[in-house]
């Protein structure tokens, strides 16, 4: 009994959920519709109490660090403080964002925080691109060009200084790139089929863990 | 109306002999057999044929001379499923006008959307390849296969890592359990675990996705076991940092600067963080390999990393590194349907050709198999 | 020669960092105003607005939210701009609840360079729940959508809505979007139903997947990202943060086409440089060690 | 002005300072910047899943619509939470295999649709036409993207040995998403460069005499702080680098040697 709920309940969930959900995208009966729309609820629920594993983790591991006072172990209260008193100003504004303290803390500073962080790809595209763009070889040659050429027919000034960039740029992204990523696609597709088949019918299976 | 979710209902009728564009057809609708009528269209006699519709010939009659509507629900016409209507067609030359019957239609779901049969057919096709060719690698295990450079690269990262007694980090990407990468990014994960175990490397996994880290650490839990190093296993070499994306990257680039590791593994599906991560990465001077099918983000791995899977690659690398015949054939299976992908461009290519040049609508039939109804 | 080839090659990542900031922050202090070509699409918006006579009614849909900031805001400054040069009668709102400060501090503080009064010349109808149900309910009765405006004044009180009590008697609606709801369900849900004439504005992302609406006239015009900003202020002869931008996007982008090109230009007199050929076994291996520039504590090798 | 939106453009032009610093290194600024962030992300993150998932789906269809069904999804959640339990752990298996199952399963027809048909769809294109040029842009086009497409195909390829005519198919191949690389690459840099104009933006903007001056007084702030820590590391480093050479280089490139 153990064994069928140990190995075989997971691989036939697994089986039966597969295929309703393949047959799904063919069926228009609003039957089949609601049920997309409802399974994707479910998945927030269970997300919603996943969550709980996750923040148990986190608070472990800086409380790990706390307790050993590791070098740095200030920062890891940081987290906690940061995290209660959210939690704590969330609630007090009952969830609401507009005019509250909730909306505050996220136009103040998960907003700053996160375009900050976004923005450090600005600089980061640069040093990257220095460092990458060397004609070390012909592809890497045929790489540098093409990003190049991209570069310079984005920007008024390119295009001003050579009317053609535009143009040409737009070729380069709708033709020989969008052949390449055509080809990548097709391929990805293949592989992600193959992959979905072997879940389906439990011969992947090590996403369960274990093999009792 | 076929191939609907219901609440629409398709009306046909054949063309009067008579048209031409100074007629115009008027298509009326009613909630009773008496009426009233209200008018719902007026087009041209010339136009809304039904071989105008853009529907495959294997679900559709494509005949000429036949007029088709469709009359769908909108915010002031709500059709309901299984009641009927009543339509009446008049064809109006602006003067005089001529009534065709009334006739009374129920709108109904449907089981079955028969435009996409050519995507169930494929799907078919594909699966019963991929199981063919398993069950053939099963007998005949030593099929060749081509090297892929970053996977040789895993064993070399590993073992620098070990020389220099610092951890290895591996991301499973941004994607939640349901996602095909996240799965191949967790199969690669139990055989990086493998030789972790093996070494005594440390291995540091951040997550995002609390179910993703669960299921990871019963993966290295088990390569542990495997290995023969289940006192070597760690519960918190998986742990969970925070699901909003840039807080995850940017403690994760703190990990990279602190705890230096050597090598950095990138698996799975990403988005903007994929160059955050990746080239500060660079910057630790870690070995850098990357597998991701998210084609938007690839040349950012290119660029930063030693080695990157590319797409497919990434669903290939558990075959290659665990060479279980299982796998190995799953890839057979794939090559074999990437084969008759090309062949049917090469062929559907030149049909296209002959039929542009030659103005014959002989290939159309052909053509649409390889096209995407909705 | 090939000593300072080697050193700038392991040119230290913070000086390109250094360079992209000054690159960026000079042009907006200082904007210069590169000539740009002003696109046809851009172009419609601008004559649509320039053909409207004053006193018509315009109503702007700040529909986006600080994220989108950078390439949206400098578009509502533009148009606002335009709108209350021709003197027409500006209302404007969101359907985007996090979108709402930001769009009274923009409406508000354009309407007061060129001295309009709230309520008189120009409304900001604020925030209402609701998505694209919002417009629906507009369309037929713009006060039962907004009982009352942002600031708590009756909207059928207010002189600038005289004579408005739908979308119908709206002129033009332009809708400036960073997703749903955006342009689409302004098209979707108000100008099919209630016929004036819509144009939009989006970011660069969504821009591309506008075009087709653009094609067949569900918009008569589209304002795609930041360079549509910069466009339309060269249209309306401002020079503003849109050209600002687009100043700082060119000077960014040569900087960084600059040192590849110096670069691979010392990479080639560099020692030890050999062009490698086709190598299958690594096709796509782009950094080896010596590439590697020293990241920040190993600074000094 | 209020004053919470003083405090708020303080602190807001603080952070992004914090953040930028970490182009320089890392340094405590950073590092508080980022474990703040990731402590009010996940308060932000518990906040919202407890109103918009645990109250907005779960609670409030189940007690106030009756809903029933929707405890199913509560206790596949609850299953999750045996691995707190490691005896019972395995439970967690069947939420797994139902999040894993439904993922494959609606993977599969959707690749089809988007990944296969309608590239294959784009892709077969005629090759001449029928008016009087015969060969022009478009059909040139239709033929390059048709190249790249096989070529890359051929690329991807991995039962079959890389030579002959497939090699030089493959490498075709490779020249083509090296092209695509390099375009995408480029095509990127005006989005990413934008965001750092933003951020500028506000930087300016938050420097005005309105907020008075706080992205100034916190730059100068934040330079200050960089360059006593700077020199506090180097005292402490100074005291510890004869007993520790530091010798991370050149051992790696020994080892790199074999790459």
């Amino acid at each position: 009994m153990t064994l069928f709920l140990r190995r075989t309940l997971p691989l036939l969930l697994t089986f039966l959920f597969g295929v309703a959900f393949a047959a799904q995208y063919y069926i228009p009966h609003p039957v089949s519709e609601g049920a997309l729309t409802e399974i994707s609820v479910w998945l927030r629920i269970i997300l919603g109490f996943a969550m709980i594993l996750g923040i148990a983790s986190l608070c472990q591991v800086h409380y790990a660090k706390i307790r050993t006072r590791v070098a740095g172990w200030g920062y890891s209260l940081v987290v906690y403080l940061s995290m209660l008193i959210t939690v704590a100003v969330g609630f007090w504004a009952g969830g609401q964002e507009t005019g509250t303290g909730l909306g505050w803390v996220y136009t103040y500073t998960l907003l700053a925080l996160q375009g900050t962080m976004f923005s450090l790809l600005g600089f980061f595209v640069a040093s990257a691109a220095f460092r990458a763009f060397r004609a070390r070889s012909k592809e890497a040659t045929v790489l540098l060009v093409a990003a190049i050429l991209m570069m310079f027919g984005r920007v008024p000034l390119g295009e001003y200084l050579v009317p053609a960039a535009g143009p040409l740029a737009g070729w380069l992204l709708n033709v020989l790139s969008l052949a390449a990523r055509r080809g990548i696609l097709i391929g990805i597709s293949l592989g992600g089929i193959a992959t979905s088949i072997k879940i389906i019918f439990g011969i992947e299976r090590s996403y369960l863990g274990g093999r009792e | 109306m076929p191939g609907d979710s219901g609440g629409s209902v398709g009306l046909s009728w054949r063309a009067a002999p008579f048209n031409g564009p100074a007629l115009r057809y008027q298509v009326f609708f009613g909630e009773q057999e008496r009426g009233p009528y209200t008018q719902l269209a007026e087009f041209p006699a010339n136009s809304h044929y039904k071989s105008d519709a853009d529907r495959p010939w294997w679900s559709w009659d494509r005949t000429k001379n036949v007029h088709f509507y469709q009359v769908k629900s909108t915010r002031t016409l709500n059709l309901v499923n299984g009641r009927p209507y009543f339509f009446k067609v008049a064809l109006t030359d602006g003067t005089q006008s001529l009534e065709g019957p009334v006739r009374s239609a129920v709108p109904e779901p449907n089981l079955f959307n028969w435009n996409k049969a050519n995507n169930l057919l494929l799907m078919i096709v594909f699966s019963t390849l991929v199981l063919i060719s398993i069950s053939q690698a099963k007998r005949r295990p030593n099929i060749f296969l081509r090297r892929i450079p970053g996977l040789d690269a895993v064993e070399e990262a590993i073992g620098r890592a070990t020389e220099m007694g610092r951890p290895i980090l591996y991301l499973t990407g941004s994607d939640d359990m349901s996602s095909l990468s996240t799965i191949a990014a967790t199969v690669i994960l139990g055989q990086v675990a493998k030789r972790t175990a093996a070494l005594d490397t440390q291995l540091k996994v951040p997550h995002r996705d609390p179910i993703v880290m669960a299921v990871c650490q019963e993966i290295v839990k088990e390569s542990y076991l495997e290995a023969g190093r289940p006192d070597a296993y760690r519960e918190d070499s998986n742990f969970f940092i925070t699901s909003d994306q840039f807080s995850y990257t940017a403690a994760v680039d703190g990990i990279m600067l602190r705890e230096r590791p050597a090598a950095n593994f990138f698996m799975g599906f990403y988005y903007a963080e994929a160059l955050l991560l990746a080239e500060t990465g660079a910057g630790t001077g870690a070995i850098q390999i990357a597998g991701t099918d998210a084609d938007l983000q690839l040349p950012f791995f290119i660029t930063t990393c030693d080695y990157t899977l590319i797409g497919e690659e990434l669903y290939a690398a558990s075959a290659y590194l665990s060479r279980e015949p299982v796998l190995v054939g799953t890839l057979r299976g794939q090559d074999q349907g990437k084969a008759f992908l090309l062949i049917s461009m090469v062929i559907g290519t030149i049909l296209a050709t002959i039929g542009a040049f030659t103005g014959t609508q002989a290939f159309v039939p052909v053509l649409q198999l390889f096209r995407d109804f909705k | 020669m090939r000593e300072l080839a080697g050193k700038l090659l392991r040119l230290d990542r913070r000086a390109i960092f250094v360079l992209i900031a000054l690159a960026t922050l000079i042009p907006l202090l200082y904007p210069v105003g590169l000539p740009i070509r002003v696109s046809p699409e851009v172009k419609r918006v601008f004559d649509h607005i320039e053909s409207l006579p004053a006193g018509s009614v315009f109503l702007l849909s700040l529909d986006f939210d600080p994220a989108s900031k950078p390439e949206l805001y400098p578009m509502a400054v533009a148009l606002l701009n335009h709108a209350f040069r021709r003197d027409l009668r500006v209302v404007t709102m969101t359907l985007w609840v996090t979108g709402t400060g930001m769009a009274e501090k923009v409406v508000s503080g354009v309407a007061s360079e060129y001295g309009k009064r709230r309520g008189l010349d120009y409304a900001f109808l604020g925030y209402s729940p609701g998505g694209a149900n919002v417009i629906i309910n507009m369309g037929q009765d713009l006060n039962a959508a907004f009982p009352a405006d942002h600031y708590g004044e009756r909207t059928a009180d207010l002189p600038v809505l005289r004579g408005v009590r739908s979308l119908r008697q709206v002129n033009y609606v332009v809708s400036l979007a960073a997703g749903t709801p955006g342009v689409e369900s302004w098209y979707v849900y108000g100008k099919e139903k209630y016929g004036f004439e819509l144009g939009g504005g989006v970011t660069a992302v969504i821009a591309p997947g506008l075009y087709p609406f653009l094609d067949t006239g569900q918009i008569n015009g589209l304002i795609g990202g930041l360079r549509g900003a910069a466009e339309y202020e060269i249209l309306i002869g401002m020079k503003g943060k849109g050209m600002a931008g687009m100043d700082a996007q060119s000077a960014t982008h040569f900087i960084i086409i600059g040192l590849i090109l110096l670069c691979n230009l010392f990479y080639v007199l560099a020692p030890g440089t050999v062009v490698r050929s086709f190598d299958p076994s690594a096709p796509l291996r782009t950094g080896s060690a010596q590439d590697r520039t020293g990241s920040p504590q190993e600074g000094q090798r | 002005m209020a004053t919470s939106v003083l405090i708020g453009a303080w602190v807001a032009a603080g952070l992004t300072l914090f953040m930028f610093s970490f182009l320089y290194k890392d340094n405590p600024f950073f590092r508080f910047g980022e474990h703040l962030y990731v402590g009010v992300s996940m308060g932000y993150t518990i906040v919202r899943i407890h109103y918009d998932v645990m109250m907005k789906s779960l609670y409030g269809p189940v007690a106030q619509e009756g809903k029933w069904w929707l405890l199913v999804p509560a206790l596949l959640g609850l299953l999750v939470l045996t691995r707190f339990v490691p005896k019972v752990s395995w439970l967690s298996r069947i939420s797994f295999a139902v999040i894993v199952g439904f993922g494959s399963g609606v993977a599969i027809p959707r690749i089809i649709s988007s990944n296969i048909l309608q590239q294959v769809q784009g892709t077969l294109k005629p090759l001449l036409n029928a008016g009087s040029s015969r060969f022009g842009m478009a059909e040139l086009n239709a033929l390059l993207i048709l190249t790249g497409v096989l070529t890359v195909l051929v690329y991807f390829f991995f039962s079959i040995e890389h030579k002959g005519a497939i090699k030089i198919a493959a490498r075709i191949g490779v020249y083509f998403l090296m092209v695509y690389f390099g375009a995408a690459f480029g095509y990127t840099v005006m989005a990413r460069m934008s965001l750092v104009i933003g951020r500028f933006d506000d930087l300016i903007l938050f420097a005005s005499r309105d907020y008075a001056y706080a992205s100034l007084v916190l730059l100068i702030l934040v330079t200050l702080g960089l360059l006593l820590w700077e020199r506090g590391r180097r005292r402490a480093e100074a005291v510890l680098r004869p007993r520790e050479p530091r010798r991370g280089t050149s051992q790696r490139e020994g080892v790199r040697r074999t790459a």
